[in-house]
């Protein structure tokens, strides 16, 4: 469904990732994960258009996206959470999720991936006049996941979707993933904590110093000793 | 002083204020959307003037008829300052605010020239359209007809504007890329055309104030200067971001600048509108209905 | 010998006095055409080629842009002086961009000869190579005063005034005369509005000069707040008794286009008079020759400027050298009789401080959609319609 | 002798919310403090409040047996109250060494001296290879980091970390960690605050639960995470299985 | 790596003192008065923007309204002067002192108030200063005052055609401001400012009295500005109003700093080279035609400058100097 070929992305003329190749199958979770500054947020990035690689092809069901604008990346069905959530601050939670169905715009049954959101994240439902700033860290990640769903995308890519949340939020938010996945999602995620999210994904890919150091299944990345030592802290 | 003379200040006054408001408001629009203060807003207010001004002369169209074709033709404007001008400007790094107040003065700066150039530096005016010269008449309270058209011009936009800010998924596109610009397109929106359309908007409110305008005031090429500060002050005042703070800004200063001038020596009735916003400001800095 | 003499004109040509500094260059232009041609007027140098005195020297004009703004106008006299080579300035609109200019043409011993400028302070700063052959402000004022008192003598009422002046040099100079005379001649001042130059609005003001209901409304204004002023008047619903006004805007073709209708009966003062063309035929002759360049009448302002052009080349002529120094003598010595101008003046003679006396001003009334001078009497062709329509 | 920091019934209100209600707590010289809580509880608040961003709407804060709550955040930077900012708050036009030049300036009236420091204070918060980069291009963790070494720089008695080892893997966090004894060890005392229970309970001395705006619970971390309230409303079920 | 700080920052005084002794020795050899004139000018100017950078570009105040303390400056000067016969020397630094009080009085309230609702404040009291001194009778109003022409004399730092006194005022003015922006720069003050600009809050969080810093910058800056206006009164002899007070005039003065580089040491002396003369020349040179073509030249090139290089045209000189400010 996505296939990364060879990409190497470049802030300023240094290099983050180079050469990077990564494929996601349909209906699939795949986690990648690395080391602060590995290049995976960069790598979330080139496919959603936010960076613009520097060679290497990116194909999305047959669509290439490399140079495309970021907003049309959105519209081929790539929905994309970023580390800092990039929420609409003073907008209200109802306008956010709104703002999600923007492409839909005019059309009746825009509002329809609400009811996933709200099965999600139930707490979203009772919040719906605050605005968005006023949430709390776990609820704006809810809001920003909520948000990329309204988009109803094919590929959801989540960068560190646990960061700065309470441990409580964290499962439920991992088991969120897993839903969505089940509902018919492909998603892409970049966590920190690998243990976790090693837990509910299917593939894995490790990360180091802007290339592609190990991939498998994730049942196999999680036994390897070597990454049990690096990565998992055991 | 007899209450006839303080109520037709006052009248006068309200009816200045609501067409300062019409002229700030699109520079509040522009301001709230990117952050940017449009030092050309005064040159946009000239040439719409001189749309209409050329409008009546060439095809003889009454500055009624001709105000939606002005603020069509200032969309196209705004829309092409921003695509040309103003997306380049923010690509700086440090100090974007001041790039674009002198990449917008630099473009306030050829306005002048260009309208010099082809329309020289005489001054023109409308002579006799369907309302100049007109006065509605009350209890010997006067009230000239073009400013009275205006008056009700404003409020109309002010209405229409609030509701489609508030009402319409544009509207809501238009927060949230003034929220963040850098995260609409995860949700599928292009900030260019945002902010073009955001521009254009403006300068189609500025060219609705300029056609009205055109039908009492004079026209040469730095007429805009006289409205830019009153433009900028008024905004200030209300609230940058704020479009209803520039319609209320407007007003006040339209009261205060006549108020002022029955106590004080008319030409330092400036010195009045000065003076209220610095007050309101050290009360509330962020002005009257400011949220940034 | 020299082919060429060079001469400066300094100007507002970009910014909001731009209008009148392009009208200029017009002015300048016509009168070097008669100058550097064969024409027959009875003008100084009219007939014949160029400069005789130079041998037929050629005048040539460069035109420099002051925007305004002293510092300026400083710069361009001096760049005007050492490098363009001129001999002589003329200029420059606004007051106090004549006051740097001056200071510069003082330093260089190049006479500055004042077209258009009336502070009346100008003159009274001890130069010696400043020239003004046109009234100033106090003389100004003093023929709209002479009008009053003839008025006031044939019965019309004028005893109160309302003086609406801008808050710049102009307006400032203007109205501190006119109130020092209404002292002086006994007339009460019943309002004394300054007004910022270019407001947006001046319904306040006009709201007072309602209130105050004066018989004589005395404006000082450029064309732009004059053209306000009166469009505001009428929307209020004020007509005044008269309108006496001190030229500037109400001398523009500018204003009449956009305000005429409202104007009718309105006397502002001036230096130049289209009447005049009756009794001297080539004044018809030389504002054709302007309006075919500018497609406007010669005014208050154009016609001075182009006066100043003919009274310099007189000077110049006469030095018979491009010298400043002997310029500045000949200039001194400048004697031309009011019949070779093309302004009611009794002559064109400077006193010691370079101010020309005999330059009575007029006073024209707005009937018809033309003027009509109407006093002083020997200049008159018609009485003053009093009140005004 | 009394504790380094105190507050008593300190209070915060925005508008009708309740960030912090009644809250008293104290830190003792030289410990290291975990506050903890669920999101939203009131902890970034609490440091505001202790930091002097902003007087508490009630109560009152105690610093080094003085009472500090009017006085303003630099001042009380001045007397030795060191903070990060959970939302990172660099100088971003500013280089790194500059960044830090800024907090060493606090005690160092010479520029030379204020350098060096600055210098030092990068070499032990490993940062020293980017001295002279713009913060503006640092990663996020290095910017967290940048952070601790701008308040170190202002030699505080009581440093106040807001969720700085955050995005760390476990590797790192562990580098992490060791560097915030490394800084106790120099006596400076610790209050900090961390989602990650792995990195947090074998940190600190006493870990302090807000919920809602108060305390929840105070104790040595291995009672803290057994408590059926912090399970409740913090770590949840997971965690209690694992504790 | 301390070492090449300190490599750079005596590098940067090299620099400087070799500029100014070359452009001292330019006006030996470059007589015409014209092109000695825009000399001056950019000098002033460039001294003027550098003056309004410490507070708007490092400690990041953005004033539109500076032409208050040039105003300030040359009024004070002037109407000792032509009223107390105090020689100018001593007016200019009154007018600094003056303009410095000033400064920090309207700061009190002023620095309250964030971005546009500063800058604006700062337009507004300008104006404010400028109606009150154009309807103030005893300082000329609107007429102006002219310094009288009493011949060339260095006490009255007055001289009829030498350019040379005027050019070397400017000069050391350029210079002064130049020094003391590079001495400020590595100074408590200089970090303190640039801090407060980057981010008041972290800034505070780290013993920076944001106050203080806002303060001591408003300061400086209108001191430097006002001497400023006191050599351009004695320099073009005659003041008004609306020429010296504008508000054409603030942003006249900041627009060097914003076209060089504004928060840099060199920002606004580059900035100055290359505005004034164009400024100057296209008015010379096309503006005599009447028709705005100077206007359109001028205006396209700001803008052309201002989206080519939006951070400033240092950043053509040196790229990396940039990374390691
Ligand atoms: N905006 C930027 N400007 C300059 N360099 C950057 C920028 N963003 C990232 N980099 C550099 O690119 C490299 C990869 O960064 P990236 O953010 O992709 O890493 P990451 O794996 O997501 O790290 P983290 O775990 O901290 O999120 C790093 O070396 C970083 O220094
Ligand atoms: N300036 C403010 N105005 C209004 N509400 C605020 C303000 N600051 C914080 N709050 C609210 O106060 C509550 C406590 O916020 P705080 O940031 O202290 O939580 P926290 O415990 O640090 O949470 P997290 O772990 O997510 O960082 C939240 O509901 C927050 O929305
Ligand atoms: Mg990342
Ligand atoms: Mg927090």
């Amino acid at each position: 469904m996505l296939s990364v070929h060879e990409v190497t992305t470049a802030y300023q003329g240094l290099v983050a990732i180079s050469a990077v190749s990564i494929e996601v199958q349909k209906g699939e979770i795949v986690c990648v994960a690395g080391a602060n500054g590995a290049g995976k947020s960069t790598l979330l990035k080139s496919i959603a258009g936010a960076e613009r690689p520097r060679s290497g092809t990116v194909m999305f069901d047959g669509k290439r996206l490399d140079g495309m604008a970021q907003h049309h990346i959105t519209a081929t069905g790539i929905a994309y959470v970023p580390e800092n959530r990039r929420l609409f601050p003073r907008l209200s939670v109802r306008d956010n999720l709104r703002l999600g169905s923007y492409l839909y715009r005019g059309e009746a049954n825009r509002e329809e991936p609400l009811d996933l959101v709200f099965k999600l994240f139930p707490r979203l439902s009772e919040r719906l006049d605050q605005r968005a700033e006023t949430l709390s860290g776990g609820e704006q990640q809810m809001l920003a996941i909520g948000r990329a769903l309204m988009t109803r995308p094919r590929l959801l890519m989540l960068d560190e979707p646990s960061q700065g949340i309470m441990p409580k939020l964290v499962d439920e938010i991992f088991q969120a993933v897993k839903l969505i996945r089940d509902s018919g999602m492909t998603v892409l995620i970049v966590e920190q904590r690998m243990a976790e999210c090693l837990e509910i994904a299917d593939r894995a890919y490790i990360l180091q110093t802007g290339r592609v150091l190990m991939q498998g299944p994730a049942a196999e990345i999680t036994g390897n000793p070597d990454v049990r030592k690096a990565y998992l802290g055991l | 002083m007899t209450a006839e003379t303080i109520i037709q200040s006052l009248a006068s006054g309200l009816l200045m204020g609501l067409l300062y408001g019409l002229i700030a408001v699109g520079l509040a629009l522009i301001f709230g959307l990117m952050d940017v203060v449009n030092f050309a807003h005064g040159e946009f207010l000239m040439l719409a003037m001189y749309v209409t001004f050329f409008l009546f002369t060439f095809f003889a169209i009454d500055p009624l008829l001709s105000a939606p074709l002005a603020a069509a033709a200032l969309f196209v404007l705004g829309a092409v300052v921003y695509l040309v001008i103003v997306r380049f400007a923010m690509r700086a790094k440090a100090n974007v605010g001041m790039v674009q107040i002198f990449a917008t003065f630099g473009l306030a700066i050829v306005m002048r020239g260009l309208a010099q150039l082809f329309f020289t530096a005489d001054y023109r005016s409308v002579p006799n359209s369907w309302l100049g010269g007109k006065t509605v008449s009350v209890a010997g309270i006067f009230l000239p007809q073009p400013q009275l058209f205006g008056a009700l011009v404003a409020i109309a936009a002010f209405g229409g504007l609030y509701l489609f800010i508030n009402r319409t998924d544009f509207g809501r596109a238009l927060e949230a890329t003034r929220e963040d610009p850098g995260a609409v397109a995860l949700v599928g929106i292009d900030k260019n055309r945002v902010f073009a359309l955001g521009w254009g908007l403006g300068a189609a409110l500025v060219g609705l104030a300029g056609a009205i305008m055109a039908s009492f005031f004079y026209i040469y090429p730095d007429v805009g200067a006289s409205f830019a500060l009153i433009a900028y002050v008024t905004v200030a005042l209300g609230g940058f971001g704020s479009v209803f703070g520039a319609f209320a800004g407007g007003i006040i200063v339209g009261l205060v600048e006549a108020t002022t001038a029955l106590v004080l020596p008319p030409s330092l009735k400036s010195v009045g509108i000065y003076a209220v916003y610095l007050l309101v400001v050290f009360v509330r800095p962020r002005g009257l209905f400011g949220s940034m | 010998q020299t082919s060429e003499v060079v001469i400066g004109a300094t100007y507002p040509l970009s910014g909001s006095g731009a209008q009148v500094g392009v009208d200029a260059q017009r002015a300048f232009e016509t009168a070097v055409d008669i100058i550097n041609n064969d024409q027959d007027f009875d003008l100084p140098l009219a007939k014949g080629l160029g400069l005789p005195g130079l041998g037929g020297a050629k005048i040539r004009l460069v035109y420099a842009d002051t925007q305004g703004d002293p510092q300026k106008g400083r710069a361009e006299a001096e760049r005007l002086i050492t490098q363009e080579k001129v001999c002589a300035i003329l200029g420059s609109y606004q007051s106090a961009v004549a006051v740097t200019i001056s200071q510069i043409c003082e330093r260089y011993q190049t006479p500055f000869l004042s077209a258009d400028n009336s502070s009346p302070s100008l003159h009274r700063r001890g130069l010696k190579y400043y020239f003004r052959a046109s009234p100033h402000d106090e003389m100004f004022s003093a023929g709209m005063f002479d009008f009053l008192d003839a008025m006031k003598k044939k019965g019309a009422k004028a005893d109160t005034l309302a003086l609406f002046h801008e808050d710049t040099i102009f307006g400032t100079d203007s109205a501190n005369a006119q109130t020092k005379l209404a002292t002086e001649r006994g007339y009460k001042i019943v309002a004394d509005i300054k007004y910022r130059a270019n407001s947006p609005s001046l319904s306040a003001e006009v709201q007072q000069l309602k209130a105050a209901n004066a018989d004589v409304l005395l404006p000082s204004s450029y064309t732009t707040d004059g053209i306000l002023l009166v469009k505001t008047m009428a929307e209020l619903g004020y007509k005044p008794n008269a309108i006496v006004a001190q030229a500037a805007g109400f001398s523009e073709k500018a204003l009449y286009d956009a305000v005429g209708d409202k104007l009718e009966g309105a006397i502002t003062r001036g230096s130049f008079s289209l009447d005049l063309a009756a009794k001297r035929p080539m004044v018809g002759k030389i504002n054709d020759l302007f309006k075919a360049k500018s497609g406007k009448d010669l005014n208050d302002n154009t016609s001075r400027q182009f006066m100043a052009m003919i009274i310099i080349a007189d000077a110049i002529n006469r030095a018979k050298s491009t010298d400043g120094e002997k310029i500045r003598d000949a200039l001194a010595a400048t004697e031309i009789p009011g019949e070779q101008t093309i302004m009611p003046w009794k002559r064109v003679k400077f006193d010691d401080m370079g101010q020309n006396n005999d330059a009575d001003p007029v006073l024209l009334q707005y009937v018809g959609g033309k003027f009509v001078t109407i006093f002083p009497s020997q200049a008159a062709v018609a009485d003053a319609i009093w009140p005004m329509k | 002798m009394t504790a380094l920091l105190e507050t008593r019934g300190v209070w915060q209100r925005f508008g009708g919310l309740v960030a912090n209600s009644d809250v008293s707590i104290s830190v003792g010289r030289g410990e290291i403090v975990g506050l903890i809580g669920p999101n939203g509880a009131g902890k970034s608040t609490l440091f505001n409040l202790i930091a002097g961003v902003l007087p508490p709407t009630q109560g009152s804060i105690w610093f080094d047996g003085e009472d500090v709550t009017n006085l303003p955040a630099a001042e009380r930077c001045q007397r030795g109250v060191g903070r990060t900012f959970q939302v990172v708050k660099s100088f971003e036009t500013m280089t790194v060494i500059d960044n830090v030049i800024v907090g060493a300036l606090v005690r160092n009236t010479v520029m030379r001296e204020a350098r060096r420091k600055a210098h030092e204070v990068l070499e032990f918060t490993g940062l020293a290879a980017r001295a002279d980069v713009l913060a503006s291009d640092l990663v996020p963790a290095e910017k967290r980091r940048l952070e601790v070494a701008r308040a170190l720089a202002t030699e505080p008695k009581l440093l106040l970390l807001d969720e700085v080892l955050t995005g760390l893997t476990p590797t790192e966090a562990q580098t992490g960690v060791a560097l915030v004894r490394k800084v106790r060890d120099t006596g400076i005392t610790v209050l900090m605050v961390e989602h990650v229970m792995e990195i947090v309970m074998p940190l600190v001395d006493r870990a302090i639960v807000l919920d809602l705006g108060k305390v929840l619970v105070e104790g040595k971390p291995k009672e803290v995470v057994r408590d059926p309230k912090v399970i409740k409303a913090y770590l949840g079920d997971r965690h209690a299985v694992g504790a | 790596m301390d070492k090449s700080f300190t490599e750079r920052r005596r590098r940067e005084l090299l620099v400087a003192a070799s500029l100014t002794v070359a452009a001292a020795l330019v006006p030996l050899f470059i007589k015409n008065p014209n092109v000695q004139n825009i000399m001056i000018l950019t000098l002033m100017f460039g001294a003027l923007s550098q003056s309004w950078n410490i507070l708007s570009g490092y400690c990041g105040q953005i004033s539109l309204g500076h032409a208050l303390y040039f105003g300030l400056g040359a009024y004070t000067t002037t109407l000792l002067f032509t009223k107390f016969g105090v020689p100018p020397w001593f007016g200019m630094l009154a007018g600094g002192a003056i303009s410095a009080l000033i400064a920090m009085a309207l700061g009190y309230p002023c620095f309250r108030l964030g971005g546009h609702y500063f800058a604006i404040a700062t337009i507004v009291i300008a104006e404010i200063g400028l109606l009150l001194i154009q309807n103030w009778e005893w300082a000329g109003a609107a007429l102006g005052i002219e310094m009288p022409v009493r011949g060339d004399s260095w006490l009255k730092f007055q001289f009829a055609r030498s350019k040379l006194p005027y050019f070397y005022f400017a000069l050391a003015l350029a210079c002064i401001a130049w020094f003391v922006t590079w001495w400020l720069e590595d100074s408590k003050w200089g970090y303190w400012w640039r801090a407060v600009k980057d981010n008041p809050d972290a800034a505070q969080s780290l013993g920076v009295v944001v106050f203080d810093s806002k303060m001591g910058a408003a300061a400086v800056s209108a001191f430097l500005v006002a001497i400023g206006g006191s050599f351009y009164a004695m320099y073009v002899s005659y003041i008004d109003p609306g020429s010296v007070m504008g508000f054409q005039f603030s942003l006249l003065m900041a627009l060097p700093a914003v076209l060089g580089g504004i928060g840099t040491l060199w920002g606004p002396l580059l900035g100055a080279i290359i505005l004034i003369p164009l400024t100057e020349l296209t008015r010379s040179y096309i503006g005599g035609s009447g028709r705005g073509v100077d206007l359109i030249v001028y205006g396209t090139l700001i803008v052309v400058i201002a989206l080519a290089r939006p951070e400033g045209l240092i950043g053509l000189f040196s790229r990396r100097k940039e990374a390691s400010r």
